[in-house]
């Protein structure tokens, strides 16, 4: 019906969710024992806890396709580690600025802290996620960077351009 | 080379239902390194994990992924299975395609996407898992029991009948808890205290029992088998054991008139004081907050008085550090104060009903002191405001429970009965009057429990009135309950001496700061979190916690005792072995590559990582690394996150397992 | 042959290769520096400063594919990467200390093993060398047995005149080839007079007597001396126009990547690092030794070379001083000193 | 117009350093002074270790002595031989980072005997090392310098430093020139910038915190980042390094002097500098801490971006 639209729907982003599993994994899990409904395109890799998540593998994913990543863990002061939650907190509060400084969209990047209560929060958080990054439409930056090569070591090959014409 | 094998789960049709499981499967044994591919109605049944094992001796299989529910539902009992066909049980992982694939998206094609995807995820990461050795650490044979309630007191009677030590603590000057408040018991009408103080008086004589009272928790350290708890012992400023318990202090002390607590503030108590005679232990203390010599330096006569010199104003707080392998929480409950709102909660208030304004209202806990025969009316059912014997009284249940609107969403679970209760109390004492109870609907599961309620009824003649009361206020000296019978539909208006609410249970103030200092986990209202609602529901998450008692929700006491023996139960079964087995998810440090920045150790919370210092033969100190004590460490990884060239790595979440399910995606 | 270039027929030729879909490569700004890059027109072209990274890397890229490999199931499928894709190349504005190195590398790689991907693109590129008009006290091309007008390696050799445009010598086949198709903007030599060349300062080293030394000092206490406060980078090696190291990596995921070649360098401690932890140049000394000795001595007993076109590169850019002209003379002066006249003799 | 700057206590700076050198180690107080000795270029100064006090006299320090000498304290230079006391030439901002070093274990302040610098300023680069200091050729970390005078050493010499002349910060006219841009001009930006690296290191071979003797970057189990100089694995490179520095940088600004492709390097360490400054009230100085901002943490601090 609406032209625009079936464009969009045409484009699935890649969303990588890193949980700890205490709170977000066990919110997540209630979502599912509550049968509620939200986008599927997340996909969901445990931790023991936010201090665990090293940055790099944010950096990782957005190398790997994400067009959107999400961190999620205890709210401060539950995390059943004692303080993983503070120390990452202030790791991906210094990351993110720096992601933010070279470029990187921080609309594609959410930090959440959800319990295992809060199921309900979980759904929200994703379902959020899933609409705006499938609004920007993919994230080009990091997959145009993988196919880029320094002048003196690229080809024209037909193979090449068939991976530009993908992304 | 890997030959992995993977075990997808229809789960009855709860997975099958959207997810094309046999599409999965195909999907996964085209994945490199994947041996054997199947699909099952339910690979958590018997048949179910023979068929794992079968297949892991026959195929030669190597690691093992099960596609089915959360791992937190039935990662243990995989793992198991794996372990029984003699494989390393952290061999096995788990792809959780019902909670986070099939019961969450309803497309049957998206959902089987996803549910590949996971697959092919937790088979990359699979590869990188390496056989982990179980860890064992000894266990301290003690334990800790939080809380002279009843639920901590059966607890702790239970774990010390069976030759362990326990320390118990209680914040309060006594222990006894509410159970101690109570006047008469449902559904036998038993006296409470009758029943109550004779276990109070066993923990006090226990060999095996340790008690503080008037203390807390201050800080908890180390893990299962092996905590050190500090315990904070206020000063009470009486010596406990120079104390006879003879009580002249108490008779001279000048200032009589401080509401008591123990009796909800209608009765009165000294300074120096014990907030109930048959407190255990029966010593007293100062309350420095009203004590005139504390106030003003001047007095001490309690301290000319007490014969065996046991009064001491100059006592400080003292520390106290246990030792303990074990720790059961019976923090009990309080209940929900309708007049004023609790700083930051979000639960609103009822200040509609008077309570506070109108000295009428009361809560439940009120009467049960009014009707106590040790109560500071001696048992007489008056008002507080004129001493009057009430000859209209209204009940109303449901103050604060099942009010989504108000905050609180849950049924306290006790009201229905103890307002029952209240009705033949009151009926047994004032004869000529009137009960009227305003209730939602009444909530009577339990042995004998219908039967109580019928009583009020049909033998104690209770007004029953199904409906909410929509306004209370106060007329002379008549309080003016307005509400509606939704049962014929009409208005009601009640003219009444006195008005009990049934408040909402609620966990004790500080239960969320108690659980920071513990690391258990709580829900929204601050009740504690067991490890699994129906499986588990005495053990925390966290490995050597166990909760007993309203802590953890509502509970009359049956419930509560039957709690509480059962977390002694868990406590034995741990005690019963030497060492214990704990999972092998720490922390390791990589020597070789350690450069000593020490930057693990700062992030630490547990005090895991300690400085080693690498010699050579001839004993000179070559550089110093860091180490990680297996014991202590948690396994949060917040180390490995931190060291700047990843020299220490979290078994079971390496970077690399990490890393391989990133780049699967 | 010589021919004269005008400043304006030069910049025709570059524009007029470009659009007859010829890649035309020279000095280019590059987000702040000189760096060789293909044009997009002539005006990008920068000459009068020495670009950061040699010419080297148009025929040994800092880094290119040589293979892909993808998974499906437990098949492998790998696909080689054709060097007929390379595309045909005008290699613009280089100093005869970047075009002498070529013909250097040929050496390397046409040896033992016949580097098709160094090869094809050798086959392919016409190299337009420039004469050399500026020097810094970091130069020393001299020094080596090159001079600012050396014509190794070049194609076409333009030497700058006065009145702005260029005397063109014409080197090989390949270079006559370029010119005929072109031939219209070239003429006659006039009688503009060519600018004057660079005079680097470092005086010559007698190579022959440099390498007899460093065949009987491997172990020495100049590398201690020298290389002490090497800090283990490879800048050294990557700005060279003659070193030519490289290493071979798989990148990818499980499932599909390729395997790459690129720049690598002695200086690294992970150069010689053995898979059981042993590192036979264990110490940084060691690695630098082992440039000095790679282009002064080992690259001579094989090709019969020298590894060093004295460009200075090195020299301005090493994070710690490192000067490679100093070390060379300090040796050059030992040599000659503890040189009898009959020559040291080899045992 | 171009404002020279006064170094003209250079030379008693060196003569200073000279005397003291062969004093502490002709009485044994240290068994090496790492220092600055001339080069064979004009102008041109160099780092070196010497053992004995006859080579104090080769010891110089001027405008070229741009090297944060505290890199070869660490670890990863395994090849400097390390027995007793060092003494070590220091100007504030190489002070900075030993003093980091300190916090971070790496060293102890009894081992080190420390030579102060009262600096007016180095060179931006040394690929022309005998030019005179001028705000033009200022290294860009000098220009904004809260640290000319060094504080704690053992020694300084002493010279009444001339004022410095106040210089606006590039630093952070150029962080704020990026901020303003949007996050796809910031993006083309530094992919042009990292696209020039060739991972010859040097940045992480001459900085005083890159002291692991094994590189995330060079391990292979996982490979974190792509080794091969890409576009992609360069920006990745950095970025992680920019991360792994976070909180520790002390500013020294030798990653984007030593860059042979003058990639902007220090504009990363400034920006998360100046975040971790509005963050978490964290800045470089002279003062041993013994946690960075990033090992420790407040219940307080700021979770605005997290939902």
């Amino acid at each position: 019906m609406h032209p625009e639209k079936t464009i969009s729907s045409d484009f699935e982003p890649k969303v990588i969710a890193f949980v700890c599993t205490w709170c977000t994994y066990a919110g997540a899990d209630l979502a599912g024992t509550s049968r509620m409904q939200y986008p599927s395109n997340v996909r969901v890799l445990k931790f023991p806890c936010t201090g665990r998540i090293d940055p790099v593998f944010i950096l990782k994913a957005f190398q790997q396709g994400a067009d959107g990543v999400l961190v999620s863990g205890c709210h401060p002061g539950d995390c059943h580690y004692i303080a993983g939650n503070f120390h990452a907190r202030r790791r991906f509060a210094a990351f993110r600025k720096l992601l933010e400084f070279v470029g990187v969209d921080l609309q594609r990047l959410q930090f959440s802290w959800v319990s295992a209560a809060e199921g309900g929060k979980w759904v929200e958080v994703v379902t959020e996620l899933t609409e705006k990054v499938r609004a920007m439409g993919p994230m080009m930056e990091f997959k145009e960077l993988a196919l880029e090569e320094q002048w003196s070591g690229a080809m024209i090959s037909p193979e090449l351009q068939d991976a530009y014409r993908q992304i | 080379m890997s030959r992995i094998g993977v075990f997808i789960c229809h789960c009855g049709e709860n997975i099958s239902r959207t997810v094309d499981v046999e599409r999965v499967a195909a999907h996964a044994a085209a994945l490199p390194g994947v041996a054997y591919a199947t699909e099952y109605k339910y690979m958590c049944s018997d048949p179910g994990q023979t068929l794992l094992k079968k297949a892991i001796r026959e195929q030669r299989l190597t690691h093992v992924v099960v596609a089915a529910c959360s791992p937190r539902m039935h990662e243990r009992t995989f793992r198991k299975a794996v372990e029984a066909a003699g494989l390393n049980p952290y061999l096995c992982e788990m792809a959780n395609i019902r909670e986070h694939c099939s019961w969450v998206h309803e497309d049957r094609e998206q959902a089987t996407v996803k549910a590949c995807d996971i697959v092919g995820m937790m088979v990359e990461r699979t590869k990188k898992n390496r056989v982990l050795p179980t860890i064992t650490v000894p266990v301290t044979k003690r334990s800790l029991v939080i809380g002279g309630g009843i639920a901590g007191i059966q607890a702790a009677l239970d774990i010390a009948d069976s030759g362990h030590e326990v320390v118990l603590v209680e914040r309060e000057p006594s222990i006894g808890g509410h159970m101690a408040q109570l006047s008469e018991t449902f559904p036998t009408l038993d006296c409470s205290q009758c029943i109550m103080t004779p276990k109070m008086v066993d923990v006090a004589n226990h060999p095996k029992i340790t008690l503080y009272t008037y203390s807390e928790i201050e800080l908890v350290e180390g893990y299962i088998g092996n905590f050190q708890v500090t315990v904070r012992k206020r000063a009470r400023s009486v010596d406990e054991r120079t104390c006879t318990g003879c009580g002249v202090c108490m008779t001279k002390c000048p200032q009589k008139k401080i509401p008591n607590k123990f009796d909800q503030y209608i009765g009165m108590r000294t300074a120096i004081y014990v907030p109930f005679p048959q407190a255990v232990p029966n010593t007293p203390v100062i309350d420095r907050e009203n004590c005139t010599r504390f106030k003003t330096g001047k007095c001490g006569v309690c301290q000319k008085v007490c014969g065996p010199g046991a009064v001491d104003f100059e006592q400080q707080d003292t520390l106290i550090v246990e030792a303990v392998g074990a720790i059961v929480v019976a923090t009990g409950f309080d209940l929900y104060s309708i007049s004023e709102k609790p700083k930051g909660s979000p639960i609103k208030g009822y200040g509609e009903f008077g309570h506070g304004k109108i000295p009428d209202v009361i809560d439940g806990m009120t009467f049960e002191r009014l009707a106590s025969a040790s109560g500071p009316t001696g048992g007489k059912i008056v008002r507080p405001s004129d001493g009057r014997e009430p000859k209209q009284i209204v009940f109303i249940q449901c103050i604060g429970s099942r009010a989504r609107e108000k905050g609180i969403s849950y049924c306290s679970k006790v009201c229905c009965m103890y307002t029952a209760k209240h009705t033949m109390l009151y009926h047994h004492k004032v004869h000529d009057g009137q009960a009227y109870v305003f209730f939602m609907d009444a909530r009577t599961p339990g042995k004998s429990y219908d039967e109580f309620w019928r009583r009020s009824i049909e033998e104690e003649e209770a007004v029953y009135i199904r409906g909410m009361v929509s306004r209370l206020y106060q007329k002379g000296d008549k309080i003016v309950v307005m509400g509606s019978d939704i049962a014929v539909g009409v208005q009601v208006e009640i003219e009444a001496d006195m008005v009990v609410l049934a408040t909402a249970v609620q966990p004790q103030q500080g239960a969320d700061l108690l659980a920071q200092k513990l690391g258990i986990s709580y829900d929204k209202y601050n009740f504690y979190s067991e490890a699994h609602a129906k499986l588990r529901p005495v053990e925390c998450a966290t490995a050597g916690i166990f909760l007993a008692g309203a802590c953890q929700g509502p509970k009359d006491i049956p419930e509560t005792v039957s709690q509480a023996s059962a977390a002694a139960a868990k406590v034995m079964t741990l005690f019963s072995k030497e060492r214990l087995e704990r999972e092998p998810i720490v922390a390791r440090v990589r020597e070789v590559g350690c450069v000593g920045c020490f930057a693990c150790k700062k992030v630490c919370a547990y005090g895991a990582v300690e400085e080693k210092e690498i010699r050579d033969r001839q004993g000179n100190l070559l550089r110093v690394v860091a180490s990680v004590n297996p014991g202590v460490c948690a396994g949060c990884g917040t180390c490995q996150a931190t060291c700047p060239s990843k020299c220490v790595e979290l078994d079971g979440y390496t970077d690399e397992q990490i890393v391989a399910m990133i780049e699967a995606l | 042959m010589q021919k004269y270039l005008s400043r304006h027929n030069f910049y025709t030729l570059l524009d007029t290769l470009i659009s007859g879909g010829i890649r035309v490569v020279a000095p280019r700004m590059t987000a702040g520096i000189p760096l060789y890059g293909p044009l997009g027109e002539s005006v990008e072209m920068v000459l009068d400063q020495l670009p950061r990274r040699s010419a080297k890397e148009a025929f040994f890229p800092v880094c290119e594919d040589i293979m892909s490999y993808e998974k499906e199931g437990q098949q492998v499928r790998l696909t080689d990467v054709e060097p007929a894709s390379f595309p045909e190349t005008v290699l613009v504005g280089v100093r005869p200390c970047d075009a002498a190195a070529i013909p250097v590398l040929d050496g390397v790689f046409s040896w033992d093993y016949k580097d098709e991907f160094f090869l094809e693109r050798r086959r392919k590129t016409t190299v337009i060398g420039l004469a050399c008009t500026s020097a810094d006290d970091a130069c020393f091309c001299t020094a080596v047995g090159l001079s600012p007008a050396d014509t190794r390696g070049s194609d076409l050799f333009l030497t700058p005149l006065a009145d702005g445009g260029y005397l063109c010598d014409v080197c090989s086949d390949k270079g006559e080839a370029l010119v005929a198709d072109t031939i219209n903007l070239f003429s006659e030599p006039g009688s503009s007079t060519p600018l004057p060349l660079a005079a680097p300062s470092v005086p010559a080293f007698d190579l022959k007597k440099v390498k007899g030394w460093l065949d009987g000092h491997f172990e020495d206490p100049l590398w201690d001396g020298t290389a002490l406060r090497c800090v283990g980078c490879g800048a050294c090696a990557f700005v060279c126009p003659a070193c030519h190291c490289f290493d071979i990596v798989d990148e990818g995921t499980e499932k599909s990547g390729k395997r790459r070649k690129s720049w690598d360098a002695c200086g690294f401690w992970k150069f010689t690092h053995h898979a059981s932890g042993h590192n036979p140049r264990d110490k940084q000394p060691k690695r630098y030794r082992n440039r000095i000795m790679h282009k002064f001595k080992y690259y001579d007993d094989k090709f019969g070379q020298t590894l060093c076109t004295g460009c200075g590169r090195c020299v301005r850019i090493c994070p710690v001083g490192i000067d490679i002209a100093a070390i060379v003379t300090e040796i050059n002066g030992m040599a000659i000193e503890c040189t009898p006249a009959g020559g040291e003799t080899r045992s | 117009m171009i404002n020279t700057i006064d170094i003209s206590h250079y030379g008693t700076v060196a003569e200073s350093i000279r005397i003291e050198a062969a004093r502490i180690l002709g009485e044994g107080l240290v068994t090496a002074v790492v220092a600055y000795t001339a080069g064979r270029r004009a102008g041109s100064v160099q780092p070196a270790i010497i053992t004995s006090a006859a080579e104090a006299e080769r010891l110089t320090f001027t405008a070229a002595s741009v090297n944060n000498l505290a890199v070869y304290l660490t670890k990863a230079k395994k090849d400097i031989p390390r027995s007793g006391r060092i003494g070590i030439v220091v100007k504030g901002c190489d002070l900075k980072a030993l003093v980091g070093l300190m916090g971070e274990s790496q060293l102890q302040r009894e081992q080190l005997y420390l030579i102060g610098i009262p600096c007016a300023g180095v060179l931006a680069s040394t690929v022309r090392p005998a030019e005179p200091l001028t705000a033009g050729n200022l290294a860009p970390k000098c220009r904004e310098c809260d640290a000319q005078l060094p504080e704690g050493c053992d020694y300084v010499p002493e010279i009444d430093l001339p004022l410095p002349t106040p210089l606006e910060s590039t630093y952070a006219a150029e962080i704020a020139r990026l901020e303003g841009l949007t996050p796809a001009e910031r993006w083309a930006y530094w992919k042009e910038q990292f696209a020039k690296c060739i991972k010859c290191y040097a940045c992480r071979q001459v900085c005083p915190f890159c002291f692991c003797e094994q590189c995330l970057c060079d391990r292979n189990k996982p490979q974190m980042v792509d080794t091969t100089p890409r576009p992609a694995g360069n920006t990745a490179w950095h970025i992680v390094r920019a991360m792994h520095l976070a909180g520790r940088c002390a500013g020294c600004a030798e990653c984007e002097r030593v860059c042979p492709m003058d990639i902007p390097l220090n504009l990363l360490n400034r920006k998360m500098a100046k975040e971790l400054k509005e963050l978490f009230d964290y800045e470089a100085g002279f003062a041993v801490n013994e946690k960075g901002p990033l090992t420790m943490f407040m219940e307080k601090d700021d979770q605005s971006f997290i939902k």
